[in-house]
């Protein structure tokens, strides 16, 4: 029944120096669906793929804003990525209450992190089964982390999460020396080419993914259907054009 | 405030033993001041003013001539604080963020109504160590008609068609209630009670004010600020007061 | 952490007459009188001190006790100094309460680690709780560190407990001693709970009258005798003006090779402008 | 509408660190009452509302707080911007009452590389300060980020330091001037022991305010050179030494630049000036005065 | 290890009969797992070096930090568990502050050991946590000169002229003790950290050096390691690894 007899608690080091049940959480993020990430010099994109589970219910948010400064892309037990969303609107709030300024990212995220860790070292709890892909701006610029069930945080210049991530992975990997000097909607271009090239069967619509970004001058933003039909159309006619080859065709401006 | 005798030497301190530890030297201290200002605000039926002064004082010091008594809370929904400087940042920033955490659960900015029955009980909250703050709560209702709450210091409130408070209250208000005074609040529910002048007028109006009050007033000068609020956006404008 | 300690109570009986706070009931305040009449004059009991209180209305007793309730407070004159190699503290040996001296031969240097003494004034019970918590949290703290600690370290802790109490303490002190690392150094904590290192430090009631003459006498780089001999004189002509303070002289001077102690009796200290020499007592 | 009787100290203001004058100007009895009872008497002529302090006490074995005062006081400190920096002075003196106590404390001092503090009042609580002040400093280090906290960011941190401790009716018996560069901009702003917190060109807390501000007021220019700004900061620290009594010639002018960071000089006097004619003979074609 | 499968290695909390904690030897066995940590104690400093792999050339150069400062006279490098060692991390910060605030003087390196092995040791008494999977080296700069100290799981400290830990320790081990270490400046000890790790290193795995020191030149501040001497220092390292391979 069990697969050994060290994985059922937090506690348990397991004779090759191993957690499982950290391990196991962090297939809990795998259980969601695609959430990816990355950023330019200048901005920070996510992109969130929904899976509404009937045509009568709403999908379930998977993007959060935090700040103006600052969102959340969370995959795997949304309800954890919603008290961490807690978590990290309180921090930010109480900064600016303190200093009157955003919280640095790197300060709000290794908070996240210290707060996920403690979960993997009590009887009584159980580790977050959620990523969470962090996407903020502050004084040192745009920044993108993934945060781990483990208590790990990893700074990415672009990344995805979730089930079927790894080809979203491929193709951000696969075009990354375009981000940094990428325009914004040249961003969200490639985040709709990863988050596609993850699905597993159908086509990308305006409801089936959810786009949000943030960057200089630009407050953290979640974009609505309309003003996310002009991008899937622009995806729509690249993939066809050159069967899927890069986001160069970049959607047009927002209005 | 009669200016304290010359002294040649201070008899406290001839006996060594005196140090600034002796208690009737002592100074005291009190938890408030008064950094005095005016604000005014006026309903219109498409337009809402709020204005106030921008000097801050204590005592017979003016302590910096330009700090702004009129806070944005969401878009169109400002409020504007005389009194204690310090209750009156406390307060600007206790808001601010209730608005925030607002938006993060409703997805919208706050109303003016709902602000200021926030305002209302965060004032009564500390009823027995008040604000020392005499707060407007200005914007425009969903009929995008001027609304204007007007406070004491412990949170009771009301709405109006028009309101003056802080120092220069009682040199402006007698003049807005000559001017606009609408029908008798017996009649009318208070949502309908804001004036009929139009937009420049009331503006004019306002702007002869303060500068009746900076006349006065040692509390009000330097500068006015003055925001017109209406559906299309809000319009600011400053005007010079005395500066003596 | 200090404060918890503080208010608890040391253990160590306080010496300071309570101060009768003006809620207490009269009978109490009685009480609190007879027993101190007890305490101090060690004669006249507690029937003799209540019929004095009931013969004249109370008159002579309220006086009495208006006096005694002063807090037993070293109305004094300390010092300490530095030199090229350590420091030298110095105190007269008064103690009052009110007008009466309480002791005459008091020892207002104490130790607060081997190599760190303190000068206390103020209320003797208030200085006297906190170098006890000094010495104690120091002693932990040697263990720890497992060798001498620093004078910043003992002043630091003072400081601390005179500035998170300052409302109820009445403490001035002075800190002095010789570390590796400072070498000899002299901090002070006057009342507020102000920490500050000088080259030299005077406090108590005695101080103000000889502020001019230490400015004058001071000097950077003395030798250890020359500071010795400077720390004798402010103390001498402090007691010469400042009734509160007088009795002998004590100083302690602490440098690399270790603490001296000494003591200038009354009667060997030097006879100031306006005073007498008295006679060569018998056997002396 | 008309000024009331200050609350706090005579000389200073509310607000203001610093103790009394020499013969405290006494508080008409029907004032004097009305601050024991914690009330407070609107300026603008509205009906006065009453705090009863005894409310405010913490119930308990707490120690009433609010009784303290201050014992070892630094005076002004004054600030102005100028051309591309700030400039902040004051003099070395920390008092003990009127005795010119200590006369070699530093009230300016730098926090980070892009701020001063400077600070009037007790020194005890400014040392406090300095210690949190520390704290924050470490904690930017050991974030190891490059990012330190900007001078308005301390200012607001400080302007909610000072009014948390009124709040709870045991304050910081400070007035503070926090200088630095924001974004290349200068940037001065003062918080006092009761949390209020404003910006401006110039600045001056305690008695500066009254003696220097004048000056700050009439030849002070954003656009200053650096000279022009010390030649008009020397002017109003001798002018804050002839009227003062809690000051010596002893100071120091602290500045923030771009291109030198934070520079604190070492003490200095300044030339005053005693030997015109009528101060010499004051009584001459003058009978009868004093 | 013989505690496999006897219900004996289940709990901290649970010996097994030969007097032995399983849970504490696992979770070294995480530190032993990760990725070489390296710390030297030169004659006027201590370097620390880390060796991180890279999971992904996604991954933002420099970021995943492995060395923290602890405050400007202390820092850290942490081996085997990263999120772990953060919160060592952490409570060392905060010994540090309450002591500075305390006592008025900079924490001394061994006392700072002291307090946080004892931190550690409290996870190997209670069946409700598990032991740190990490071990830090602490280097320090107090009155007493540079020191190094180990801090391992099962909540020991001890002083090192130079020591190593993680996968490659063995092998850096012996390396180290070849070198001079009281002769040894810091800048030179920077480049001889490099070659270590470099030559520990076999693998064909991408990863990235991660170089922090306090000593006189860094103005006995923990910091990481300028970046030109870093890039020299790595060029060296790689430079010697060739000559090794060509000879």
């Amino acid at each position: 029944m069990f697969r050994n007899q060290y994985d059922t608690d937090v506690v348990t080091w397991s004779p090759q120096g191993r957690i499982h049940q950290v391990e196991y959480a962090m297939e809990a993020v795998k259980q969601g669906s695609t959430a990816v990430a990355l950023k330019s010099n200048t901005h920070v994109v996510l992109a969130t793929l929904n899976r509404a589970d009937s045509e009568l219910t709403s999908s379930l948010q998977k993007i959060f804003k935090v700040d103006d400064h600052l969102g959340i892309a969370a995959s795997g037990l949304i309800s954890d990525g919603r008290s961490l969303c807690k978590f990290m609107r309180s921090e930010c709030l109480n900064h600016r209450y303190v200093y009157e300024s955003a919280m640095p990212v790197t300060r709000l995220v290794r908070e996240v992190a210290d707060n996920a860790q403690v979960c993997t070292q009590r009887s009584w709890k159980r580790p977050y089964g959620v990523g969470l892909l962090v996407a903020g701006h502050d004084k040192s610029g745009p920044r993108l982390f993934y945060c781990c069930p483990s208590g790990n945080y990893y700074e990415y210049l672009a990344h995805a999460i979730g089930g079927r991530s790894q080809a979203a992975r491929t193709y951000l990997e696969r075009k990354h020396e375009e981000y940094p000097d990428a325009s914004l909607d040249g961003l969200i271009g490639h985040a709709l080419q990863a988050l596609s090239a993850s699905l597993a069967e159908g086509e990308l619509t305006a409801t089936s993914c959810n786009i949000a970004y943030v960057g200089r001058d630009q407050d953290f933003k979640e974009l609505d259907e309309a003003s996310l039909q002009p991008y899937i159309q622009a995806l729509r006619d690249a993939e066809g054009g050159d069967g899927g080859g890069g986001a160069d065709g970049a959607a047009p401006m927002e209005s | 405030m009669a200016a304290p005798p010359l002294q040649l030497h201070t008899p406290a301190s001839i006996g060594p033993a005196s140090g600034p530890g002796d208690i009737k030297s002592r100074p005291a201290w009190s938890p408030y001041d008064d950094n005095g200002g005016t604000c005014v605000a006026v309903a219109g039926s498409d337009y809402c003013i709020v204005a106030a002064s921008t000097r801050l004082s204590t005592g017979f010091s003016i302590l910096t001539r330009d700090c702004s008594k009129l806070f944005q809370i969401s878009e169109q929904v400002y409020i504007a604080s005389a009194g204690f400087q310090a209750d009156i940042r406390a307060l600007q920033k206790m808001l601010q963020t209730r608005n925030v955490m607002y938006q993060h659960i409703h997805r919208k900015p706050m109303s003016a109504s709902a602000l200021a029955q926030l305002l209302g009980n965060n004032l009564y909250y500390k009823r027995f160590f008040p604000y020392f703050t005499w707060n407007l709560c200005v914007g425009l209702d969903p009929e995008g008609k001027g609304s204007v709450y007007t406070y004491d210091p412990v949170g009771s409130f009301e709405r109006v068609g028009y309101s003056c408070q802080g120092s220069g209250k009682d040199l402006i208000q007698p003049v807005l209630d000559n001017q606009l005074k609408a029908a008798s609040p017996l009649v009318l529910p208070s949502e309908n009670w804001m004036t009929a002048l139009p937009l420049e007028q009331a503006q004019d109006l306002v702007r002869d004010a303060f500068v009746s009050a900076g006349e006065r007033d040692i509390y009000t000068g330097d500068c006015v600020e003055i925001l017109t609020i209406t559906t299309g956006g809000v319009h600011r404008e400053t005007l010079d007061l005395k500066k003596d | 952490m200090f404060k918890a300690a503080l208010h608890s109570g040391s253990g160590k009986p306080r010496r300071r007459a309570t101060v009768s706070s003006p809620h207490k009931p009269a009978g109490r305040k009685l009480l609190e009188w007879r027993g101190r009449i007890d305490q101090h004059f060690g004669y006249g009991s507690s029937e003799a001190s209540r019929s004095l209180y009931l013969e004249d209305g109370g008159q002579y007793a309220a006086l009495l006790q208006a006096e005694l309730e002063q807090p037993v407070s070293l109305g004094t004159t300390i010092i300490a100094a530095s030199y090229a190699g350590g420091v030298v503290l110095g105190a007269d040996s008064r103690t009052t309460t009110g007008n009466y001296i309480a002791n005459r031969v008091t020892d207002k240097i104490t130790p607060l680690a081997e190599n760190v003494y303190i000068c206390r004034s103020g209320s003797a019970a208030d200085t006297q709780a906190i170098s006890a918590y000094v010495q104690w949290f120091l002693q932990q703290h040697a263990v720890d560190l497992d060798r001498h600690v620093s004078v910043k370290t003992a002043a630091k802790l003072a400081q601390t407990m005179v500035y998170q109490n300052k409302n109820m303490l009445q403490a001035g002190l002075i800190i002095a001693g010789w570390d590796k690392q400072g070498g000899g150094s002299v901090h002070t904590v006057p009342l507020g709970g102000t920490l500050l290192q000088v080259p030299y430090s005077i406090g108590g009631s005695g101080s103000a009258y000889i502020t001019g003459l230490c400015d004058k006498l001071w000097r950077p780089h003395m030798t250890q005798q020359e500071c010795h001999e400077f720390v004798v004189k402010a103390v001498t002509h402090a007691m010469a003006r400042d009734g509160s303070s007088g009795g002998c002289i004590r100083t302690v001077t602490i440098s690399k090779d270790g603490v001296k102690r000494d003591f200038l009796p009354h009667t060997r200290v030097p006879i100031a402008y306006g005073e007498m020499q008295q006679p060569m007592s018998v056997g002396a | 509408m008309f000024a009331k009787a200050p609350s706090h100290s005579t000389a200073l203001g509310p607000g203001c660190a610093g103790p009394p004058l020499a013969n405290p100007q006494q508080l008409s009895s029907a004032q004097a009452s009305a601050h024991e009872r914690g009330s407070h008497q609107p300026s603008c002529g509205a009906a006065p509302f009453a705090v009863d302090a005894s409310m405010l006490r913490s119930t308990g074995s707490q120690p009433h707080k609010h009784t303290q005062s201050p014992y070892v006081t630094g005076s002004s400190v004054l600030a102005i911007t100028y051309a591309g920096g700030v400039m902040l002075a004051s003099d070395t003196l920390a008092s003990y009452g009127s005795t010119k106590r200590y006369k070699s404390v530093q009230r300016l001092v730098k926090v980070n590389d892009s701020t001063v503090l400077g600070a009037g009042g007790e020194i005890s609580d400014l040392q406090f300060i300095l210690n949190m002040l520390d704290d924050l400093k470490t904690e930017d280090y050991c974030a190891d980020d490059g990012q330190s906290l900007s001078s308005q960011e301390l200012y607001s941190y400080l302007s909610r330091v000072m009014y948390n401790r009124r709040n709870k009716m045991d304050p910081l018996w400070n007035s503070l001037i926090i200088a630095g560069l924001e974004g290349g901009k200068p940037f001065l702003g003062s918080v006092n022991m009761i949390g209020v917190a404003f910006s401006d060109d110039h600045l001056a807390t305690g008695f500066g305010n009254h003696l220097a501000r004048p000056l700050f007021r009439k030849r002070h220019r954003p656009d200053m050179s650096e000279e022009e700004a010390t030649a008009l900061i020397r002017e109003a620290l001798e002018v804050c030494y002839y009227r003062d009594k809690q000051s010596i010639n002893k100071f120091q002018i602290a500045k923030v630049t771009a291109s030198e960071g934070v520079s604190i000089s070492e003490p200095f006097a300044l030339p005053t000036k005693w030997e015109y004619k009528a101060f010499v003979d004051p009584t001459r074609n003058a009978v009868g005065v004093w | 290890m013989s505690g496999i499968g006897t219900g004996y290695d289940l709990s901290v909390s649970t010996f097994s009969p030969d007097g032995r904690v399983f849970q504490t030897a696992y979770a070294q066995k995480a530190v032993d797992n990760g990725g070489t940590v390296v710390g030297i104690r030169c004659k006027d400093g201590v370097v620390l070096g880390v060796e991180k792999p890279v999971a992904s050339k996604m991954l933002v150069g420099g970021s995943n930090r492995s060395t923290y400062p602890i405050n400007q006279q202390t820092g850290m490098g942490i081996a085997g568990v990263s999120a772990d060692g953060r919160q060592i991390v952490n409570r060392a910060m905060q010994e540090a502050t309450q002591y500075k605030g305390f006592y008025g003087e900079v924490i001394p390196g061994y006392v700072l050991s002291e307090r946080i092995a004892s931190y550690v040791h409290l996870f190997n008494l209670y069946w409700y946590v598990r032991p740190f999977g990490a071990a830090l080296l602490m280097a320090s700069y107090d009155s007493e000169g540079p020191q190094l100290y180990l801090i391992e799981p099962g909540g020991t400290a001890h002083r090192y002229f130079g020591t190593a830990i993680g996968k490659g320790r063995q092998s850096a081990k012996t390396d180290i003790e070849k070198l001079k270490l009281t002769e040894l400046s810091c800048r030179q000890g920077v480049v001889e950290v490099a070659k270590i790790l470099h030559t520990v290193h076999d693998e064909e795995k991408p990863f990235e050096l991660e170089l922090a020191w306090i000593c006189d030149e860094s103005n006995k501040e923990f910091k990481r390691v300028p970046a030109d001497l870093a890039a020299e220092a790595e060029q060296q390292a790689k430079a010697a690894l060739d000559e090794d391979m060509d000879s």
